[in-house]
């Protein structure tokens, strides 16, 4: 099994709060990706939960068993980093076979386990390569390689992705997930960047303040977000927020409350050519697929998805479902 | 958690159970000698309180002296050593670089002080040294320099020894800064237009400033305690315009036997080392703890 | 122009630390009889009689011997500790760092004159005085925060996150020291390795006072044993000394990028 | 980082290696630890070092032991320099539980300081009253405290006069001069008819160490001490140290009889000078004659020795005193094979053998009769010499008030110092110095 239970967790670094009285649960089996901006803590939770670090109060459990007080080498964790720590010095097969040698395994069993793992990753033709003579891919199934070899209650990663270039990141997530399916393992993924969120995780853990903001879905965080923050993070462009008075100039109804804030997502607001418009086109984002138009709404520039042939100063009417919108 | 202290102890054990047994009880030992009257040889071994201080702080113009000298020699070798120093890594750096050159500069450091310090005292002969030689054959003087024998050279004489066996060190350590600063901000200085005087102030002096003061602080610390090169060239002549604070030291210590008051000159010597390193502390900061 | 300028500038830093090596080799060529005189700058013919002479002479070889074996004990000893304790405070030791770090600076720097004689006394209550072990003893003291300060710098150069990996696979400290960091520093390791045997070789105070035969003189001490009640055998003496400068010009020419590396690793956290 | 630097590593243990290390350390160091033969009857013999002096010693030692095969002597060799020699007895005989030290070599200038820290057994009794007297006066002198002798000497040393005969003759000097005047008017005459830029008149020994006060006590007036003894402390004799400084000063005063360069030389920087041909005359040591006269000198046959010059016409001038003593250590577990050693060393063969083979004067003047002298050395000269040699004030502070006295002389020859500051320093350090044997309770 693989579930874990985090439990009123505290941290300080230097007097300063960084996780505050965090409640989690991670079900079995399952990805769970926690998403936050860069120092929100997300990292020190996760190495709380691989027990590199001792937590200043709260509980950690492992299948209810608390494993708090435990030593990394007692918790059977894996953990990828964000440069996946591959040991220079030794060659992909020695990596891959370095934990199982920690466990004083026998050389037969280690020698099975390792050509398991190098075959099952495709592997086998560069085990006596090293590290740096691989390419980044290589590198992350390496990593996971000595991560699965011990075969680990729950994996950790550790933004593994976010210092790869874009093409190669799509391709390493579409076989992260995969390797999900095939293992049935509990992971746990931390990042900051929302896409690999969206497309990775079975469930989205927002951090922010020390605290899980939100968990669910990705679909649910970026529908209904639980706070403005929330769904300011996810979507490209933006999401557009707007006061009482700016709503009523968008949508012509009145506010339900002046101080309520309005949050509207770009590609949820349609932006047509209307001579009789109210509003006019400042600038045109032209991203292939779809078009993105740039209008003042009182001082404020929001953001909608231009339908039509449009060009700059031309008068455009807006329009957008009720149910897209986010009051806060 | 336990086994964390546990590999404290292991790791850090040795090496501060080292030095305290080699360093700090003799250092205790120091200072009880310097507060009593020792003459071993004679069995004299009375309390002395701070007698000892009161006359070498109060009354001894040859600790004075030494002290004046300790500096002068500090601070003269290690600061043309920056200055040279700084020169020959400049030229490394921009002029033309080579891997032989950096074998040949390193050959000085490498020798063994007593080594070097015989070959100058060969080389600053007189009358039959290289240096004077050379210098009446280009008619540059007249009549043999006395490098080691006159008191106002010969102080200088042995500074220069030192610059010689340590310029090339500081050379390196400075064209290791030099190599360390970004090719992009030489570039952007360049594009910039910048004049190399303004250049090497404002743009390569900044950027070096860790290595020039890290180079300053260990040559300072090194200097501050030298000895074999003058025991050996001069001991301590002549009129003892050469006597540092470790040549007076030792010769309190082993030719005038006082282990008393040797050792409150060495006590004073150290705490003047630890002041100087005190100052270093605090001017690196917290460049070693992480927040 | 430029090139004429290069040649000009290299010929002067060649001069400058080459010209003393090569007037102790010239002087050490000399005839016995005419090393005094001068000119002629250069000998007229070359004389082996000086080198004869030291080769001659058994107990310098079983000082060189010695030197070697004070080298390498002390060496290794400081290796041993000073990796373990720059591993120690580089990776277990969350505050004092800077303390620790600057204490060894102190005892890198203090003043040997200060610390001879109760060094002596302990060398003596151990029942060393007189024996290799003394100066092995003392040199390990005075090289280890030497190999600490290169190792320290060489570790913090390695990522943390390798640490936190290996833990994490399961390793010990211990396992984390020998398997990682350790063949990860061995070029810090060299380097600290040469910066300490180059110390070893060079001592000279320690060697003069805890050491009365030749059964643990070291070369230093060796070189300053040949000399007549009054006269010093320059010949003699230059011909040991490019002797003994031979290996160091040897180890200097084959590890001239760890010594560098070494050194600026020792000065500098990067 | 290097790949190759870490394959080196990837297989096996680095612990392994470790020991590896660990063990051919301790093999290497251990090979060397030859032990000592540690009879019941060994001597350990502590000296000097001279080049050769191994060899003849192993065949002195092969000699005694065939006299004595049931005494077997150790020897050991300390650096030559006096100085390291004096800090190494001091280190080792301060903790008296250091290695076995049974004889040793004590220069003259130490024996106040030895007799009085309580080192040494008398050796009264190892030869009757005629044979002491077969040694030189001078260093026999040294021995003697409280009516017991405390060492016997190995071998003596006195300053010399060097002096170009070949130049003097030119100028219609026959012989060398007996004052220093007469040794200022020759110079001064050769040098004006030399007229040569690097010809000097007189080298000595000028540079701050010990050898600085060999040569100002030879510059002093015949029977007046420089240090007197008053109301328990030292002080400078004014009337006779201030006449002979202003003499040197003289010497050395622009374009004069000296270069200021002697204010730098110790022995062997004035040899040098002197044997390229460069002075007329020097003070040095008895060696630098063997030295002189080998083949490939440019001053070979043209070097004649006397006596160093005087006050006084009539009567020849003072060497300093120099040489060593055999001592024998008071804690000594085998006093008589110690004495046997003492004895054969300092017999009249080996006395011979020394000054043979190691060029060092013999301490017995009945010895002189037997022995020639080395490429023509005149021996009477010699023996002159050393029968009228000047101690080093026998005081145990000796060391100490050299060390301070070195650097006024040496400070007020060179200018530093005018003559009354240095007068009133040294009185003030000899104060200060004498104080320490007040601190005994």
């Amino acid at each position: 099994m693989g579930r874990i239970d985090v439990k009123n967790l505290c941290m300080e670094y230097n007097q300063k709060r960084v996780l505050d009285r965090l409640d989690l649960e991670v079900l079995h089996g399952e990805f769970l990706v926690v998403l936050g901006e860069s120092g929100c803590g997300k990292s020190t939770l996760l190495n709380l939960i691989a027990g590199l670090r001792e937590p200043f109060s709260g509980q950690i459990l492992f299948d209810q068993r608390d494993v708090t007080r435990l030593d990394v080498q007692s918790r059977n964790v894996a953990f990828v980093f964000q440069d996946y720590a591959l040991y220079p010095h030794m060659t992909v097969e020695q990596n891959i076979r370095f934990p199982l040698e920690n466990l004083k395994l026998n050389r037969r069993e280690i020698d099975h386990k390792c050509d398991g793992i190098l075959t099952r990753l495709r592997l086998n033709d560069f085990r006596n390569q090293y590290p740096n003579q691989l390419s980044g891919g290589q590198k992350q199934r390496v990593a996971i390689g000595r991560a699965m070899v011990r075969d680990p209650f729950v994996f950790l990663f550790d933004e593994p992705l976010s210092s790869l270039d874009p093409h190669l990141r799509d391709h390493l997530r579409l076989e992260l997930k995969q390797l999900h399916k095939e293992l049935k393992k509990t992971f746990i993924y931390v990042t900051h960047d929302q896409l690999s969120a969206m497309v990775l995780g079975d469930r989205v853990a927002f951090m922010d303040d020390g605290k899980i903001q939100q968990i669910g879905p990705p679909l649910q965080l970026y529908r209904s977000p639980a706070n403005i923050r929330i769904a300011r993070f996810f979507g490209f462009p933006p999401v557009n927020v707007l006061t009482a008075t700016d709503f009523e100039r968008l949508s012509g109804k009145p506010a339900p409350d002046s101080k309520m804030k309005f949050c509207i997502r770009p590609e949820n607001l349609e932006c047509r050519a209307d001579s009789k418009g109210c509003f006019e086109v400042q600038w045109i984002q032209q991203m292939g697929a779809a078009n993105f138009v740039y209008i003042s709404v009182g001082k404020q520039t929001i953001c909608g998805l231009g339908k039509g042939s449009l060009h700059k100063n031309q008068k455009v009417s807006c329009n957008f479902k009720s149910e897209n919108l986010m009051i806060f | 958690m336990k086994t964390e202290f546990k590999n404290v102890v292991i790791f850090l054990g040795p090496l501060l159970i080292l030095p305290a047994l080699f360093v700090i009880w003799p250092l205790i030992e120091l200072m009880v000698l310097s507060l009593k009257h020792k003459v071993i040889l004679f069995e004299i071994d009375r309390w002395a309180g701070l007698e000892n201080y009161q006359y070498l702080l109060g009354k001894d113009a040859r600790f004075w002296g030494a002290l004046g000298n300790t500096l002068y020699f500090t601070v003269c070798s290690v600061g043309l050593e920056l200055v040279l120093g700084l020169m020959f890594a400049l030229y490394l750096r921009f002029g033309k670089e080579s891997a032989w050159i950096k074998v040949i500069l390193l050959l000085p450091w490498a020798i063994p002080n007593v080594v070097s310090a015989r070959l100058w005292q060969w080389m600053l002969h007189p009358e039959v040294g290289i240096i004077n030689h050379v210098l009446l054959t280009l008619g540059w003087i007249n009549e043999p320099v006395l490098w080691l024998s006159d008191p106002t050279l010969a102080l200088n004489a042995a500074i220069l020894a030192d610059i010689w066996k340590t310029t090339p060190l500081i050379t390196l350590l400075l064209f290791a800064g030099l190599q360390r600063i970004p090719e992009t901000i030489l570039s952007a200085a360049k594009v910039d237009r910048t004049p190399p005087v303004r250049f090497l102030f404002y743009i390569l002096l900044p950027q070096l400033n860790p290595m020039l003061m890290t180079a300053m602080i260990l040559r300072g610390l090194d200097a501050f305690r030298v000895f074999d090169v003058i025991y050996v060239m001069t001991g301590g002549g002549p009129a003892n315009s050469t006597e540092t604070l470790s040549i007076y030291a030792y010769r309190t210590y082993f030719q005038s036997l006082q282990f008393g008051y040797g050792s409150s000159i060495a006590l004073t010597q150290v705490i003047l080392m630890l002041a100087m390193t005190w100052i270093i502390m605090n001017a690196f900061s917290s460049k070693w703890d992480r927040s | 122009m430029t090139r004429a300028l290069h040649a000009g500038f290299y010929g002067v830093i060649l001069l400058w630390s080459l010209w003393p090596f090569i007037w102790q080799w010239v002087t050490s060529v000399k005839v016995p009889s005419n090393i005094s005189r001068i000119p002629p700058l250069l000998p007229e013919h070359l004389s082996a009689a000086n080198y004869s002479a030291i080769f001659s002479n058994e107990t310098f070889i079983r000082v060189i011997w010695n030197s070697i074996a004070v080298g390498l004990g002390a060496t290794a000893i400081s290796l041993v500790v000073g990796a373990m304790g720059a591993y120690g405070i580089s990776r277990l030791l969350e505050r004092g760092r800077r303390w620790i770090m600057l204490s060894l600076l102190v005892v890198l720097m203090l003043p040997q004159v200060s610390v001879v004689t109760p060094l002596y006394r302990i060398v003596d209550l151990m029942g060393w005085g007189d024996t290799l072990w003394s100066l092995i003893a003392v040199y390990s003291i005075f090289s280890v925060p030497l190999v600490v300060w290169v190792m320290y710098q060489a570790y913090e150069e390695i990522p943390e996150t390798l640490h936190r990996a290996a833990r994490v696979d399961g390793s010990s400290e211990w396992t984390i020291f020998t398997r990682v960091y350790l063949p990860l520093g061995i070029p810090g390791l060299v380097s600290s390795g040469l910066l300490s045997l180059i110390f070893c070789w060079n001592e000279f105070l320690f060697a003069l006072t805890f050491t009365s035969s030749y059964k643990a003189r070291t070369i230093p001490v060796g070189i300053s044993l040949f000399s007549g009640q009054y006269d010093f055998p320059w010949g003699e003496i230059t011909a040991a000394s490019s002797l003994v400068t031979f290996p160091i010009i040897l180890i200097v020419i084959f590890s001239q990028k760890y010594l560098v590396r070494g050194l600026v690793g020792s000065g500098v956290k990067g | 980082m290097t790949l190759s630097a870490w394959n080196i590593c990837r297989n096996g243990s680095i612990n392994l290696r470790i020991v590896a290390i660990f063990w051919f350390i301790f093999c290497a160091a251990c090979s060397f630890d030859t032990t000592i033969d540690d009879s019941p009857n060994t001597v350990h013999y502590y000296q000097f070092s001279l080049p050769g002096l191994k060899s003849i010693f192993a065949e002195l030692k092969r000699q005694f032991q065939e006299k004595h095969p049931d005494i077997y002597i150790h020897i050991h060799t300390l650096p030559t320099n006096t100085d390291d020699q004096h800090q190494f007895y001091l280190t080792h005989l301060q903790s008296r539980k250091s290695a076995q030290m049974d004889v040793f070599a004590i220069d003259v200038i130490w024996m106040a300081e030895f007799v009085r820290a309580g080192l040494l057994l008398p050796v009264t009794d190892l030869y009757s009253k005629s044979e002491w007297e077969s040694f030189f006066s001078p260093i026999l002198k040294t021995t003697l405290f409280d009516n017991r002798r405390y060492a016997v000497p190995i071998f003596v040393d006195g300053g010399l006069l060097y002096s170009r005969m070949d130049l003097l003759r030119k100028y219609g000097f026959p012989s060398p001069p007996k004052t220093w005047e007469e040794l200022v008017s020759i110079a001064d005459t050769i040098l004006k008819g030399e007229n040569e830029d690097r010809l000097y008149g007189f080298v000595w020994q000028g540079r701050q160490y010990e050898g600085l006060i060999c040569n100002f006590i030879e510059f002093l007036p015949a029977n007046k001490e420089w240090l007197v003894a008053s109301n328990r402390t030292l002080q400078v004799n004014r009337s006779a140290v201030v006449p002979t400084l202003t003499f040197i000063r003289s010497l050395l005063s622009h374009k004069s009889v000296s270069p200021m360069s002697v204010l730098g030389m110790s022995e062997e920087e004035s040899r040098h000078v002197f044997q390229n041909g460069q002075s007329v005359f020097m003070r040095n040591w008895p060696y630098a004659w063997k030295l002189a006269q080998q083949t490939g000198s440019p001053i070979r046959g043209k070097v004649q020795v006397s006596p160093l010059p005087s006050w006084n016409s009539l009567e020849p001038g003072r060497g300093a005193l120099g040489g060593f003593l055999l001592g024998i250590n008071k804690d000594t577990p085998n006093p008589e094979p110690a004495r046997q050693w003492v004895r054969f060393l300092t017999s009249e063969e080996v006395q011979i053998q020394i000054w043979e083979q190691l060029g060092l004067t013999p301490a017995r003047k009945t010895v002189f009769s037997k022995i020639q002298g080395d490429m023509g050395m005149e021996m009477g000269v010699l023996m002159e010499v050393m029968e009228n040699t000047t101690p080093r004030p026998l005081n145990p502070l000796y060391i100490p008030i050299s060390q301070s006295m070195q650097a006024y002389i040496s400070g007020a020859l060179s200018g530093i110092y005018t003559l009354e500051e240095a007068m009133d320093r040294m009185d003030n350090d000899l104060r200060r110095i004498t104080r320490i044997l007040s601190y005994e309770n």
